[in-house]
């Protein structure tokens, strides 16, 4: 069995006496596009932010390719594979777009000769070629989510956690970012792990889907399989009426 | 050389013909003579730049009353015209500088080719209390006498003055520290003093921090025989800050209006009748722009060369501070004084002056 | 008919994010109203335009026939709009006492402090046990209710509480609507943010059912609680 | 793009003319000249706090102590005779570049566990609390520095004021040059990154700390440097005239009503705090302090972006 | 030196370490204020304090006022100009997220305020003398300051006064719901620029106080001001940024770092001492040495 791109093993987080994941198990496979749920505060931007090294986990280890990659600078994660986006948009304001992607080019990991090509590679596949050389400051919400998938693309990773990418964007913009997402896992075989509120969208793309609820993961499995689980439901929807 | 004789430094620059780019203000017009004088009227060394600018504006006054100075290319007397700013430098654009309040030791290594001086050394001047120790009847000399200089240039230059004299002269320092400026809190010192039973404290420091000092030994309940300041003591607020307790005290000066001098008592009254307060530096700042409105005379000419080197050399006899022998360098030396306060009045004492005051012990502050 | 508080296609954006587009909605006077919606539908963000926290980018918000557009957060505050935001707003370092007289902090509730603190005080008899202990030494439920609480002590016109039971066990939960249906007893108007859809529901008079920042489904709370659709809507694909 | 080549025109031909005008009869012994001379020093110390603040956010409040150690390694260096005695000193690119690379030295140990421990208000009060340790260290250090006196340096060896002028443009300009470069380049990138939202540039691949670190110790290099010019200048290199934080508030004024973060910024802020305080003093010149607080204050209500247009967007 | 060490001598320097501290204290516990409701660092406390001095110094020379009786007329005129200050020079820079704003308007003040007393005051330190002007008393053998101990005694009551007002009105309650989450305060009706404002005038209150303290215990000059923030700055790292009493203990523990190091070591390495103990704190131990929990600033 080949290895899993991504793995967590047993990750617990915890914020003073609160536990906010506990014991999380979790893997992306090779091409795989794998969703992840939850109500609010299921922890699902925490188990983010453990794989990126913005926190260090109380216990548990994540490893790449099968390599440990707990305990590096955020700066290393991203180099040695690992891209992501934010829910609020964090572009860099002042810079133009090309720019913006350029800095994940440049210090993504990539090659640094590449640098240029990967980094118009990136615009071309999010479609944001012909805005390159505008100020992101000046840009649409819509186009900076694009911006920050491109600039993730561009640091030439072998996964990319998307936080949320949907959020405050419209029903085309919506279907124009799901194309993206598709794209960018069957163009460049990449692995996706992905944190999204609009389900139906998680439902239609991904191959896999897992659900946090208060840091615990409830389910794991296909869309399908997901949908008719009664902890989902539960966990959605509130208890049911007594 | 701005910054480099920044503390005390006085000085008047001969400013003719000085192309001054953008600021017309302070070109000189036809007809008459224009003097800079960079003095401090801000920052932390105003309070010197004040009385400066006072003296030479009188000087100047009294120079213009006289008719001004006569000037062979004009054929005429000219009047002089004062210009205070802030910063200059005069070294680099070959002017001439005539200085005052300014060490020779800080003054000399730096081979000024436009500059004349005339002030005391500091090691003459570091000499004076042991000069005066040693005039006082054998039960009056300091036994354990005490050394607080500021971590100044100043403070180190006259440091080391005191400490080679000493020596000299016999005496060990029981406490010899250097002194924290404008720290507000010296009780460290004063309580390291009393444990070692110190009977005499000379000082060196700024005018603030010497009047905390005293407060502090006040407070503190340090009695000494013998308190001798400079720098710091001498100021007009030294006394009214501390009032009664500021009697006994000593202060060094550049120039008493005690000197037998032309013109002295009246140059002090005049600032006394303004100010309500005494002064021992004015007179110095006065005789600076008598030096240099002289050499001008002299020469009859504002060229900077020509004013050089009729000062470089010369002799000027009788100003406010005595005759001043200038020698090939441009440095002429004066006498440093020491004067002791009494009733709000500054007492000279040394050098000596027939009939004048005799320097009194301090009584311990709880028999005042 | 007038509406106690009456929202006209309300338009907000959150930081970048455009949260809400068009939203209209209403409030009436004694009643429970419900906004349910999945995460990042654009509850909360609603919730803080109307107490002034957040500037719409367009629309209008009328309470009492006058605006809030424009008005600063502390004055809808004072014209009867007590606001328990999501993450409760507690202030962790002052004691329980504390928080509840700073909910008397302007000057026409001061006087009826006494009274109101009492009736929290029956409402929430642990409260009163821990008057004295810091805010943040509390348990969550505990926290939650001393939110609430200092809310009623401005005998608000619109209690308006963000997630109540957000991080709550279930059986605080259940306490928690049953708190709800007594307030709705003794007559407080309330909007309640929900993401417990059931519960939300079966406690409101009226909902609105939020979707991607748009109003996507709204009416009597018991019809939408049937409707199949509602579901479907809330979780999507889920079904 | 076309805009920018005028600029860059415009620029080029305004440094060639001010190469040439100490050729001018007359001109090196104007006023004037003075003043330009202390416009090129504004501009490099502007320049060089700009770097870390305006690029990276940090707001250095030491800068004075990076000033003091490019002009005391001229002075020690040159006093000392440590370049063998044969050496000459006075305008020399070895001493010159020995300034800079000593602050930029210091600027690394020190960096490195302010930078990595400290952000914000922190590191800026981190710094001030670090200029004045090295202040008291000169004041304190007897005669390996001289003590409050300080050193002093021939001043026999002064001429005229043209070299300082030309090495004041040359570096003013160069360092101007410089951050233009940076600014595209790929170092550059990763600067404006920082500033802009420094978790996204760490997400990214860019080693904040890293990045960090090379522009505070690149602006330390400049800072001394500049510190040896003026060393060159006064010939008396002590704690009073060098370690004096008015070497931090003077790049921080300058860079702030200029625009901080923009290439010229500091070049306007510099001529303009040149101009006011050089007008104030010869004018009013007991009040001009008091000039320039107001001006502080209203520069910082009327135009926070400054001049030029500021931009301190860095999030936490 | 170790010679002449005595336990009285030892006493004796803690003593005026804590009361010489308890000046730094309080300029501390008005940049606490400030900074807990503004996040902004007040660098011109100091120089405030300087103003108040002077006011003082004019209050006894002009009418004859006792300097610790005019703590009633200065008290409430700085209160005053603090309220105002904030009105009109801080208002519009509390609300912007770039902090730098804030910091460089009050560089710009202390240049102002510094050059103002010295153009109206002239630049020469001044001092007020009346009859318990350098006195001292005795206990135990320690002779003690009478104006540092009342000093003592101001720093105590205004901290002891801040502290009630935050712990037992209304409004310092309001100001301390402001100070840990502006968002909710809001939510409770308190407006944030009444308690910006509030927070100024405390502040400019307190530096009354401390005017009062310096005034009649020590000469000052225009430009002692900013030395004595940076002091201030010291003594609130050491008791945590945003915290009152730490802030006062901050400089009673700054007081006796100065003074016994100043003994032990040198006057002159006092402050490079009192700045790496800043710097070590700030590093290692930023929530300040007096903090229960640590508060994000």
């Amino acid at each position: 069995m080949p290895e899993p791109v991504l793995k967590l093993e047993r990750i617990t987080k915890r914020f003073g006496g609160l536990t906010v994941l506990s014991s999380v198990d979790l893997q992306v496979d090779a091409n795989q596009i794998v969703g992840l749920i939850g109500p609010n505060g299921a922890g699902k931007s925490t188990l983010f932010n453990v794989v990126t090294a913005l926190y260090r986990p109380e216990e548990g280890i994540v490893f790449l390719d099968g390599k440990r990659i707990t305990g590096a600078p955020p700066h290393r994660i991203c180099r040695l594979g690992v891209a992501r986006t934010f829910q609020l948009v964090r572009t860099y304001l002042t810079m133009t777009a090309r720019e913006n992607v350029m800095v994940a080019a440049v210090y993504g990991g990539g090659a640094m000769a590449d640098a240029g090509r990967a980094c118009d590679e990136a615009l071309e596949l999010v479609g944001l070629a012909a805005s390159r050389d505008l100020i992101t400051e000046h840009m649409t919400l819509s186009a900076r989510r694009l911006l920050e998938m491109a600039r993730a693309l561009a640091s030439r990773p072998r996964v990319i956690l998307l936080d949320e990418p949907m959020a405050g964007l419209n029903a085309s913009e919506i279907e124009e970012m799901i194309q993206v997402i598709r794209r960018a896992r069957d163009e460049r075989g990449l692995s996706v792990l992905w944190v999204e509120h609009k389900v139906d969208a998680i439902m239609r793309v991904c191959d896999r889907v897992v659900v946090l609820d208060h840091g615990v993961k409830i389910s794991d499995g296909t869309p399908a399989e997901t949908i008719v689980n009664p902890k989902v439901i539960e966990a959605y929807l509130g208890e049911p009426s007594s | 050389m701005t910054m480099v004789l920044r503390g005390m430094l006085a000085g008047l620059i001969l400013w003719c013909g000085l192309a001054l780019g953008l600021f017309g203000a302070a070109q000189a017009a036809d007809g008459e003579i224009v003097i800079g004088a960079p003095v401090s009227l801000t920052g932390p060394l105003a309070a010197d730049g004040q009385e400066q600018r006072w003296a030479y504006e009188l000087a100047v006054k009294d120079i213009n009353e006289a008719g001004g100075i006569f000037i062979k290319e004009a054929g005429k007397k000219l009047p002089v015209r004062l210009v205070v700013a802030g910063a200059i430098v005069a070294e680099k654009y070959k002017k001439f500088y005539m200085m005052t309040t300014c060490f020779p030791f800080m003054w000399s290594p730096q081979n000024f080719k436009w500059s004349a001086l005339f002030f005391f050394t500091a090691p003459s001047a570091a000499e004076v209390p042991f000069k005066i120790w040693n005039d006082l009847p054998e039960a009056d000399r300091p036994k354990n006498p005490a050394l607080l200089s500021e971590d100044t240039p100043d403070g180190h230059g006259f440091g080391e003055g005191f400490r080679a004299f000493a020596k000299q002269y016999g005496y060990t320092f029981a406490v010899d520290e250097p002194w924290a400026v404008g720290a507000k809190d010296y009780s460290a010192n004063i309580l390291k003093m009393k444990a070692n039973n110190v009977d005499a404290l000379l000082i060196f420091g700024s005018p603030s921090d010497s009047i905390t000092l005293v407060r502090q030994m006040k407070e503190l309940g340090l009695s000494v025989k013998y308190l001798h300041g400079w720098k710091g003591t001498w100021t007009g607020e030294f006394a009214e800050a501390l009032g009664s307790d500021s009697d006994y005290v000593i202060s060094d000066g550049f120039w008493s209006q005690d000197f037998p001098f032309t013109g002295s008592k009246e140059l002090g009254e005049c600032y006394t009748a303004e100010f309500h307060k005494p002064s021992v530096t004015i007179g110095a700042f006065y005789a600076n722009a008598q030096v240099l409105f002289r050499a001008i005379e002299r020469v009859g000419t504002t060229d900077s060369a020509a004013v050089r080197d009729a000062v470089v050399g010369g002799e000027y006899k009788d100003t406010v501070v005595g005759d001043l022998q200038f020698n090939d360098a441009g440095l002429a030396l004066i006498e440093s004084t020491a004067n002791q306060w009494w009733e709000k009045q500054q007492m000279l004492f040394y050098p000596p002056v027939d009939g004048g005051w005799q320097v009194k012990m301090m009584k311990p502050w709880g028999e005042r | 008919m007038n509406h106690l508080l009456e929202i006209k296609d309300l338009s907000v954006a959150y930081g970048d994010v455009q949260a809400l587009w068009d939203v209209s909605a209403h409030v009436d006077e004694g009643t429970v109203v419900s906004v349910v919606g999945a995460n990042g539908a654009g509850k909360s963000t609603l919730m803080r335009a109307i107490s002034g926290l957040l500037e719409p980018l367009s629309g209008d918000i009328l309470f009492r026939g006058e605006t809030l557009v424009g008005v600063p957060a502390q004055e809808i505050t004072a014209r009867g709009i007590s606001h328990v935001p999501e993450g409760r707003g507690l202030f962790t370092q002052l004691t329980v006492q504390e928080n509840l007289e700073l909910g008397a902090y302007l000057a026409h509730v001061r006087p009826h402090f006494a009274a109101s603190l009492d009736h929290v005080f029956t409402l929430f008899p642990k409260l009163k046990e821990r008057r004295g202990q810091k805010a943040g030494s509390l348990s969550g439920g505990e926290q939650q209710m001393l939110a609430i609480g200092r809310a009623l002590i401005a005998r608000p016109k619109l209690l308006i509480l963000d997630e109540p039971s957000l991080g709550l066990s279930p059986l605080v939960v259940r306490q928690m609507f049953e708190l709800i249906a007594r307030l709705h007893d003794e007559g407080v108007t309330l909007l309640l943010v929900e993401q417990n859809i059931r519960q939300a529901l079966k406690a409101a008079d009226r909902a609105y059912v939020l979707q991607t920042g748009h109003v996507a489904m709204q009416g009597e709370a018991a019809a939408l609680l049937e409707n199949p659709q509602v579901q479907k809507t809330y979780m999507g694909a889920l079904d | 793009m076309t805009r920018e080549k005028r600029i860059i025109g415009l620029s080029a031909i305004i440094v060639a003319a001010l190469a040439l005008l100490p050729f001018v009869p007359g001109a090196a012994d104007s006023y004037l000249f003075f003043l330009l001379y202390l416009f090129f020093l504004y501009t490099i110390i502007g320049q060089a706090w700009n770097l870390v603040a305006g690029y990276t956010g940090q707001i250095s409040l030491g800068q004075h102590a990076f000033f003091g150690l490019g002009a005391y390694t001229a002075a020690l260096v040159w006093s000392r005779g440590l370049f063998g005695a044969e050496h000459v000193y006075y305008f020399d690119p070895l001493t010159l570049i020995a300034s800079g690379l000593v602050a930029a030295a210091f600027a690394l140990v020190i960096g490195f566990p302010l930078l990595s421990k400290l952000r914000g208000d922190y590191f800026a009060l981190g710094t001030l609390g670090f200029g004045e340790i090295v202040r008291v260290a000169f004041v304190k250090g007897g005669s390996y520095t001289g003590g409050p006196f300080g050193i002093v340096l021939p001043s026999s060896l002064y001429e005229s004021l043209r070299p300082h002028y030309w090495l004041g443009l040359g570096l003013a300009a160069g360092l101007t040059l410089l951050i233009f470069w940076i600014r595209r380049s790929s170092l550059g990138l990763a600067l404006v990154a920082i500033r802009d939202d420094e978790m996204a540039a760490s997400s990214n691949g860019v080693n904040v700390l890293k990045y960090k670190l090379v522009a505070f110790a690149l602006g330390a290099f400049f800072t001394g440097m500049a510190g040896c010019l003026q060393a060159y200048y006064l010939f008396h290199v002590s704690p009073e005239g060098f370690l004096n934080l008015n070497w931090t508030l003077y790049p921080i004024l300058i860079a702030v009503i200029g625009g901080s973060g923009t290439v010229l910024g500091p070049v306007i802020g510099a001529l303009a705090v040149t101009v006011v305080f050089s007008y104030a003093n010869i004018f009013f010149p007991e009040l001009h302090p008091i000039f320039s607080g107001l001006a502080i204050i209203l520069v910082m209500l009327f135009m926070p972006n400054g001049i030029m247009r500021l931009r301190f967007r860095g999030r936490a | 030196m170790l010679d002449i060490l005595s336990v009285r001598l030892v006493v004796e320097i803690f003593i005026n370490g804590v009361l010489f501290g308890a000046m730094y204290g309080v300029a501390a516990v008005g940049l606490s204020l400030i900074f807990g409701t503004m996040r902004i660092i007040f660098i011109a406390q100091g120089t405030i304090i300087v103003l108040a001095a002077y006011v003082v110094y004019w209050l006894f020379n002009t009418f004859g006022l006792d300097p610790y009786l005019s703590l009633v007329v200065v008290a409430p005129l700085a209160f005053a100009t603090g309220a105002t200050t904030y009105r009109f020079l801080f208002r519009k820079a509390a609300a912007m997220a770039d902090k730098n704003t804030s910091l460089l308007i009050a560089v710009g003040l202390m240049f102002l305020v510094q050059n103002v007393i010295s153009f109206v005051w002239t630049p020469n330190p001044k001092s007020i003398i009346t009859s318990y002007t350098a006195v001292g008393f005795e206990v135990f053998g320690s002779r003690i300051s009478v104006t540092r101990s009342i000093s003592l005694v101001i720093a105590l009551a205004a901290t002891a006064a801040v502290v009630l007002f935050l712990r037992r009105t209304l409004v310092g309650k309001a100001v301390r719901a402001a100070s840990e989450n502006m968002q909710a305060a809001m939510l409770m009706g308190i407006d944030p620029h009444r308690v910006n404002a509030i927070a100024f005038a405390i502040g400019f209150a307190l530096a009354g106080a401390a005017g009062v303290a310096l005034a009649t215990t020590y000469p000052f000059d225009p430009y002692y001001g900013f030395s004595f923030a940076l002091k201030a700055l010291i003594a609130l790292a050491l008791g945590g940024i945003g915290n009152v009493v730490g802030a006062l203990l901050g400089g009673i523990l700054l007081g006796l770092i100065e003074s016994f190091s100043s003994f032990f070591i040198s006057a002159g390495w006092a402050d490079a001492i009192a700045y790496a103990v800043f710097l070590l704190v700030l590093m290692f131990r930023p929530e300040g040495l007096f903090a229960t929990s640590f508060k994000k600033a």
